[in-house]
């Protein structure tokens, strides 16, 4: 945990505590912000330097089955961007898609102490879970895919309403997720199961089953809300990247009818149509998006902006990476988990010639300034779906500094700048404050995590202190010090320690009759035994339950037909 | 004055010499090249602990010794000149974009990978994979030219896109495979598959090839470029019968499942090419 | 100074920097080589009619052509930068890509301006031509019935030198033909150098514009007909009743002025009175060829 | 049969890459013995049947008996002497254990190797070179309506890929099982396995290359000259027969195995088969799966790969991984003699090398962690016999479809597992060393 400490002559960002820059100390004890240490405690000078709660990343994708198969098939990224062993630390490679150590590591000398990854199959959890053990640093939590699962599906379908949320609460608990995922919902079973379809809207009938996307979103932001996560369901909505998909993410999130719904990496389902001949091209709508979002206090998202240069597509939406193979030099995964998911994979290089990148770029951006609650609207990448977490500094840049934004503009397809709206917006900066809201207390409030993303006395001691500078992508590139649960992490801008971050997870109740209606759907269609499949706490060795506050108690479930 | 290195205690497992590259060595006096830092396994060692050095760097390299454990000669050179009196290791000339290696005995595996400019030429024989693509990696040897006097391994030029690999004597399966562009000369016995995947380029075999069943036969002729080619591999030091120069060759076209517009031209004197 | 009884008047040439290519054109036989060069330079005698002025510089053995085949080497002269790759473009286009055999290879590797000709004629292929880098250099194959024609993506260019010439004044028509032959002759295969008109003789010189056509650029240049001795300011000396002229193209002044040093010595012969040589009063043309210090003497012109 | 009996339930079998969790073991704890393994094939009857405990000594240095401790000392100075020690095996125990090996190579500036790169190790490198498009079991035992074996012999390597995955099972779109399902065998000969199949196709020996290329071509709409028979003893019309159905079928599967990967051409054989099944997904659902042999291969692929960005073949002497294979595979840096030492872990190399590569273990210090003497362990300077995964010892494997399982032992050994010996050795290492080695050399910055 580290000896006491105390940070000195820094100007404090803790807007969940209404500190916007003020000279302040902080003090650190046991791994936690504490009102006062005694004089002798260690001093850190922070003059000339911010200090900020760690970064969170609320959506990326940093663990797990697909994100191996990621690196595996990338051998030629990692090689020439290497993350050398020091006496203490272990070495890894890079790309977008690092090496466990190096993504911990990484992460860490940016400043981020928490992370998200976004989408787990149930039956990937175990694995999820190993990697998590080699990531150091960061705390980690995981989003369990569920919004293409037919178990949940045929109750569903039979209107079990309260099985489903039973029967969601036990796949969080036993796999040990954060919060339910829903990518693309019926797309795998079109994928999988009629000749590589997808769904194209919300009443689209899902295949074999007697359901649509609509009903399936529907129930599941209810179920969510009911059980009181500390994250609402976390959706990837329906026809991500295609042309005119602002239609479907609107009427998706008026689909929460005033509940809690998160929408992930929003720049990618905010696209219109082009008129006339060019009718795949895109259109920025994000105006439309951003309007209904400000006005919507129940939903939040994240942005997921695009970056230029390197990515890769990985993602639970395998009839969206199927589209893009071409783009990938040869290379495309994809991998279907029984009865739960799909999954694509495709190398990416977003280019500033290429119409659509920049339109995704400007897109990305303009949702960011046009956002009047940074509180809902939040930092990402979708990593590295949109660009790697390295890139986010100079994200972080062209939201603080309009001089270099305007700079960048002029090198990009400007024809995508015309069917965009952010030559309108150019005349907002971010401040420090907000960006410490972006990517810090916002993202942890949309979490739930209410002893992160902040400073306040008992949040966690994950501190981040950067030197200031005008050039805000150098400031945001290497943090002086890094303080993880009270331990100095990073000091002078180097590696001081390894660290063993936490899971978070949730725990939520349920009947456990409904364990009755699950297991025969094991004997019948899973190759892993009931018994076996949920996650034991040896993979959890660090482990943080975040409670759940339901509104409705875990009755027992009515007595259904089995499935 | 060259700079000469002479092996004098042979390494006992793999040493990684990417310092031996006439651009690092540029100005640099033998005292000082004897203290430059090479790894041995997992450690790091002076040059001086394995090599005899003399003379002054000038931009001229001349190795004496065997060679074969030496890893990484020449990585990233753009200028100057190595000459090896022996046999060298893997990573010959590893991403080299300019200037001249040769090696009067055999080479390992590897030689040139992803290079984009120079020439490496061997006198003996090379391992597998000769100015490929590394794992993973789509694009191979953007440019420079290989000349091999003996056999070639496996997957010779694999993912080329530019440049010339001429082999003097026989190359092993798979060479040209997934090619994107450039020219394979082979004066020796091209194995199986041969240009398994090209999209373009050129595979020239002077004896009879066993070709993938999507090539497809095209016309018997006598390429104009192909004169200028061997014309060009002649004077890298290649035996080049006025046969070959004159010759009419078979064209197949492939690779039929990409872009089939490679071609694997084989000359017909050779008799008549068989499918597989 | 007289060579040979032959007058050498202290006058000289005045030339014009112009933009010059060499083409290097191989063939199955030399019959084929030649038959393209013959079409390619074929009405290239003068820029005033032509746009462009090219001859046959020399023909080559199968030692001195990039794929060991007999050829020729032309050079190819225009004015300007943008005319030169236009009008090799259309021609070789017409004369070598249709010609059985050949293949057109570039002659000035080193010219600082490259020219992308086979880049342009590669299009005739429709996309099923391939490009190949050979030591360096990147060639285009262009599918074609007989089989392919083989042309270098870029020709270099360089400042070369136009309009090199000398005037034979002779007693009659005859001597006047037989010492031009003897000229050409000589300067035949001489590097860097070649004769734009039909046999190497033009023997309609010019003037600059014309005294009754305001739109003629050039007419003839009556001070040397013979005709109209009577009827103008005659510069022809008593006794000459002909006079055929040598232009001499090329791509350095050193070379034409080599080659003249062949030529006028050939040419000074019985028969022919004196050796002259057109030039504008020497403001209009960077390059001045004076006649008796290329045959070696002393010269007072300007 | 002793009186101390015990069910354990849902346990799984290691024995192969099919680690199925459904079986149901008896145990005597008395005798230390596995009485009774239901639902287990013939092949993992034998492997619970086997994994008795033996008296062996807990360890052995050149031959003498040794405490565990005195054995991990002697490890943990060869480890931390050599310059180019090679660590070896790993794909029959846990990813637990396979964690810290890599920890160990990572540490000392080692190279990293396991059983892939004999076995499957070509399909890894087909896979980063055009991906794959793959699946779990359940989802082939529940749509697959075509699946294609190729190169492999099931019934008698992976009897319940019949049974429990692929052939005879029902499924949710499956609902009659093995009727709903046609079934294509290729491979060279015939074997027990063909009779399970409706089609055999059988391809003259090294001509997989040249069937598959010639599907993806008739697949993609070209070609294909008729000659391709006299090639490969395979019809233009037996090809186009199979090009229909795979086009047509709902969801269709390749299983392939070592008969595929081991054969000339090798890596571009499983790239050809891997392609194919990705250009089908232009008409239907298509997936490809290798056949995996060993308990915990894909375990191991798994752990490397996240901990280093490569598979296996990975050598960190320089600080940071590196991947090579050819360059730092086991079988060929030994045959060079490179390595300076060895640590091998639940494998015997020394039985299936080639005799060039054992011959180079013979001459170098060998560590092992084997729970039997096997040749490797004879020629070990330092032998620890350890527990058997899955049946001693809990811990992580994974299916040959990346599925991890957690196994339920079925009695306790006296003898360590390899994750505790590994981790002894680790921190001795690390102790002699002062923390991780550090690194020899910068990146070879021009080597892109």
């Amino acid at each position: 945990m580290g000896s006491p400490l105390r940070i000195v002559n820094g100007r404090v960002y803790d807007p969940a505590n209404g500190v916007n820059g003020a000279v302040q100390d902080v003090c650190v004890r046991d791994g936690k912000i504490v009102a006062d240490v005694p004089p002798d405690a260690k001093r850190i000078d922070a003059a000339g330097m911010v200090v900020m709660p760690g970064g969170i990343d609320i959506h990326c994708h940093i663990a797990g089955p697909k994100v191996n198969l990621a690196r595996k098939v990338q051998p030629e990224t990692h090689q020439d961007d290497v993350q050398l062993r020091t006496r203490l630390t272990r070495s890894g490679t890079g790309g977008t898609v690092p090496s466990t150590f190096a993504t911990g590591y990484r992460y860490a000398t940016l400043g981020y102490t928490t992370a998200m990854e976004a989408a787990v199959t149930p039956l990937g959890a175990r694995h999820t879970l190993e990697e998590f053990h080699d990531t150091p640093v960061l705390d980690k939590g995981f989003f369990v895919l569920v919004g293409n699962n037919l178990l949940l599906y045929r109750l569903l379908q039979e209107g079990r309403r309260e099985e489903l949320r039973h029967a969601l609460a036990w796949w969080l608990k036993v796999t040990k997720a954060y919060a339910p995922k829903l990518v693309n919902p019926g797309g795998d079973e079109m994928w999988k199961g009629q000749r590589n379809a997808n769904i194209t809207s919300l009443d689209d009938k899902i295949g074999s089953f007697d359901l649509t996307p609509r009903r399936v979103i529907a129930a599941f932001i209810e179920a969510g809300n009911e059980l009181g996560l500390p994250h609402p369901v976390h959706i990837h909505c329906n026809n991500l990247g295609h042309s005119g998909n602002v239609e479907t993410t609107l009427e998706t999130m008026r689909l929460a009818e005033g509940r809690r719904a998160h929408i992930a990496h929003i720049q990618f389902h905010s696209y219109g149509a082009a008129a006339g001949k060019s009718q795949s091209n895109p259109t920025s709508r994000a105006r439309d998006i951003i309007e209904y979002i400000n006005t919507h206090p129940n939903i939040s998202a994240d942005v997921g902006a695009v970056m230029f240069g390197p990515a890769t597509i990985m993602t639970g939406d395998a009839p969206l990476a199927y589209m893009l193979r071409r783009f990938g030099g040869n290379k495309w995964v994809n991998a279907d988990t029984e009865n739960e998911s799909g999954c694509g994979i495709v190398p990416f290089r977003y280019q500033d010639r290429v119409y659509t990148n920049a339109l995704q770029w400007a897109i990305g951006l303009e949702l960011l300034l046009l956002s009047e609650d940074p509180w809902r609207m939040v930092f990402s990448t979708d990593h590295p779906n949109g660009g790697s977490f390295m890139s986010y500094p100079r994200l972080i840049r062209l939201l603080m500094d309009r001089g270099y934004r305007k700079e960048q503009m002029a090198h990009v397809n400007q024809k995508a700048l015309d069917r965009s709206a952010l030559r309108d917006c150019q005349e907002r900066e971010y401040s420090l404050s907000e960006i410490a809201i972006i990517t810090r207390a916002g993202p942890a409030r949309l979490l739930g995590l209410t002893d992160k993303g902040h400073l306040g006395v008992g949040a966690d001691a994950d501190v981040t202190i950067y030197e200031e500078d005008e050039d805000k992508e150098k400031m945001f590139s290497a943090p002086r010090y890094v303080i993880k649960d009270g331990e100095l992490i990073i000091e002078d801008h180097e590696l001081r320690a390894d660290h063993q971050g936490r899971l978070l997870h949730v725990a939520p109740d349920y009947d456990p009759q409904i364990e009755q209606v699950i297991e025969p759907f094991f004997e019948d269609f899973y190759t892993i035994r009931f018994a076996n499949y949920p996650v034991d706490d040896r993979y959890v060795p660090n482990g943080q339950i975040i409670p759940t506050t339901p509104s409705v108690a875990a009755a027992p479930a009515t007595a259904g037909t089995r499935t | 004055m060259t700079l000469t290195l002479t092996l004098r205690t042979a390494p006992t497992v793999p040493l990684e010499a990417d310092v031996l590259s006439p651009d690092r060595l540029s100005g640099v006096s033998a005292l000082e090249a004897a203290k430059l830092t090479v790894v041995h396994g997992n450690q790091r060692a002076d040059l001086g602990e394995f090599f005899q050095v003399g003379g002054a760097a000038d931009g001229e390299l001349h190795l004496t010794g065997d060679l074969a454990q030496v890893k990484q000669i020449g990585t990233g050179m753009a200028r100057g000149r190595i000459v090896v009196h022996g046999s060298v290791g893997m990573h010959l000339g590893a991403g080299m974009t300019g200037g001249e290696i040769v090696v009067e005995g055999d080479a390992g595996d590897w030689v040139g990978p992803e290079m984009s400019g120079g020439r490496i030429v061997v006198k003996g024989n090379a391992g597998h994979m000769l100015g490929s693509a590394r794992r993973g990696s789509q694009i191979g040897v953007r440019g420079g030219e290989i000349v091999v006097f003996g056999n070639a391994g496996n997957e010779v030029g694999n993912g080329m896109r530019r440049g010339l690999i001429a082999i003097g004597g026989d190359a092993g399966d798979f060479a040209g495979v997934n090619m994107l562009a450039g020219t394979i000369v082979v004066l020796g016995r091209l194995a199986w598959r041969a240009g398994a995947g090209m999209r373009r380029g050129s595979i020239i075999s002077m004896h009879p090839a066993e070709l993938l069943p999507t090539f497809s036969y095209a016309c018997d002729y006598a390429p104009e470029f192909l004169r200028v080619c061997l014309r060009h591999v002649r004077g890298l030091g290649l035996t080049i019968a006025d046969s070959h120069v004159n010759g009419r060759y078979q064209r197949w076209c492939g690779d039929g499942i990409e872009l089939n517009r490679g071609e694997v031209l084989i000359l017909d004197s050779a008799g008549t090419a068989s499918r597989s | 100074m007289l060579v040979r009884g032959v007058l050498i008047e202290d006058t000289f040439a005045e030339a014009f920097t112009m933009r010059v290519a060499r083409l290097v054109i191989t063939g199955g036989t030399p019959r084929w080589a030649r038959e393209a060069g013959l079409k390619l330079t074929g009405f290239a005698t003068s820029v005033i009619g032509c746009k462009c002025e090219a001859g046959i510089e020399r023909e080559l053995s199968e030692t001195e052509t990039p794929d060991g085949r007999p050829g020729v080497s032309v050079l190819f002269l225009t004015m300007d930068k943008e005319s030169l790759p236009q009008q090799l473009i259309s021609r070789i286009g017409q004369t070598v890509l249709t010609c059985p055999t050949t293949a057109c290879f570039d002659g000035l590797p080193d010219g600082p301006d490259r020219l992308p000709v086979g880049k342009a004629l590669r299009v005739f292929g429709d996309g099923f031509q391939g490009s190949k880098v050979i030591g360096g250099k990147r060639y285009w194959r262009v599918p074609v019935m007989e089989g392919e024609f083989l042309v270098e993506e870029t020709f270099g260019m360089q400042k070369g030198v136009g309009g090199g010439n000398f005037l034979i004044l002779a007693r009659d028509a005859d001597a006047a033909l037989a010492a031009a032959e003897a000229a050409v002759d000589a300067m035949a295969n001489h590097p860097g150098v070649v004769l734009p008109f039909p046999g190497g003789v033009v023997r309609s010189g010019s003037k600059v514009g014309s005294k009754r056509y305001k739109k003629m650029v050039a007419t003839t240049n009556d001070a040397f007909c013979p005709t109209l001795r009577a009827l103008t300011e005659s510069q022809l000396p008593e006794g000459v009743n002909s006079v055929l002229e040598i232009v001499l193209d090329g791509t350095d002044a050193p070379a034409i002025a080599a080659a003249m040093r062949l030529g006028i010595d050939a040419a000074c012969r019985p028969g022919v009175q004196a050796i002259t040589a057109g030039n504008y009063g020497g403001k209009l043309g960077p390059h001045h060829f004076h006649l008796r210090r290329i045959m070696g003497g002393e010269s007072q012109a300007a | 049969m002793g009186e101390n009996l015990k069910v354990v339930r849902d346990a799984t079998c290691t024995f192969c890459g099919c680690v199925c969790d459904d079986m149901h073991l008896t145990v005597d704890l008395d005798q230390k013995r596995i009485m009774k393994a239901e639902n287990a094939c013939i092949l993992g009857k034998a492997w619970f049947r086997e994994h008795g405990i033996e008296e062996r000594p807990l360890a052995l240095i050149g031959g003498r008996t040794a405490t565990t401790e005195e054995a991990v000392e002697a490890a943990a100075q060869i480890l931390a002497q050599a310059r180019f020690p090679l660590i070896y095996g790993l794909s029959d125990t846990t990813c637990e254990a396979q964690r810290v090996a890599v920890a160990i190579a990572d540490m000392i500036g080692g190279t990293v190797d396991t059983t892939t790169s004999v076995c499957h190790g070509p399909s890894g490198i087909a896979f980063e070179g055009v991906g794959e498009s793959t699946a779990s079991l359940g989802e082939i035992k529940n749509r697959a309506d075509l699946v294609v074996f190729w190169g492999g012999n099931p019934a008698e390597a992976h009897p319940r890929l019949f049974s429990r995955y692929a052939v005879t099972p029902k499924g949710m779109f499956i609902p009659n099982g093995r009727k709903d399902r046609t079934v294509v065998l290729v491979d060279v000969r015939r074997t027990p396995s063909t009779p399970a199949a409706d089609i055999f196709i059988q391809v003259k020996p090294r001509s997989d290359f040249e069937v598959l290329w010639a599907l993806r071509a008739l697949v993609k709409g070209r070609k294909v000259d008729p000659s391709i028979e006299r090639r490969t003893g395979v019809s233009l019309a037996v090809l186009e027969d199979l090009v229909a159905r795979m086009k047509s079928c709902r969801f269709g599967v390749f299983l392939f195995g070592m008969g595929l990967t081991m054969n000339r051409g090798r890596h571009f054989n499983s790239g050809a088969l891997l392609a194919l099944a990705t250009d089908l997904n232009e008409f239907t659902h298509w997936v490809a799966k290798p056949v995996r042999g060993h308990g915990n291969v894909t375990g191991a692929d798994n752990v490397v790969s996240w901990q280093t960005g490569f598979p296996f073949g990975v050598n960190f002497s320089r600080g940071y991984p590196r991947f090579n294979p050819g360059e730092f595979t086991s079988v060929d840096l030994l045959t060079r003699r490179e390595a300076d030492a060895a640590l091998i872990i639940a494998s015997d190399p020394a039985d299936n090398f080639p005799k060039a590569a054992i011959e180079h273990l013979r001459r170098i210090p060998v560590i092992t962690l084997d729970p039997k003497a096997t040749p490797t362990t004879q020629l070990a300077q330092v032998a620890f016999t350890t527990a058997t995964y899955g049946i001693n010892v809990s811990g992580t494997v994974y299916r040959m479809d990346d599925v991890p399982i957690t196994l339920r032992p079925a009695f306790e050994s006296p003898y360590p597992s390899d994750e505790q010996v590994l981790t002894a050795i680790r921190d001795r290492v690390r102790a002699l060393l002062g923390g991780n080695r550090l690194p020899a050399g910068a990146p070879v910055a021009a080597a892109s």
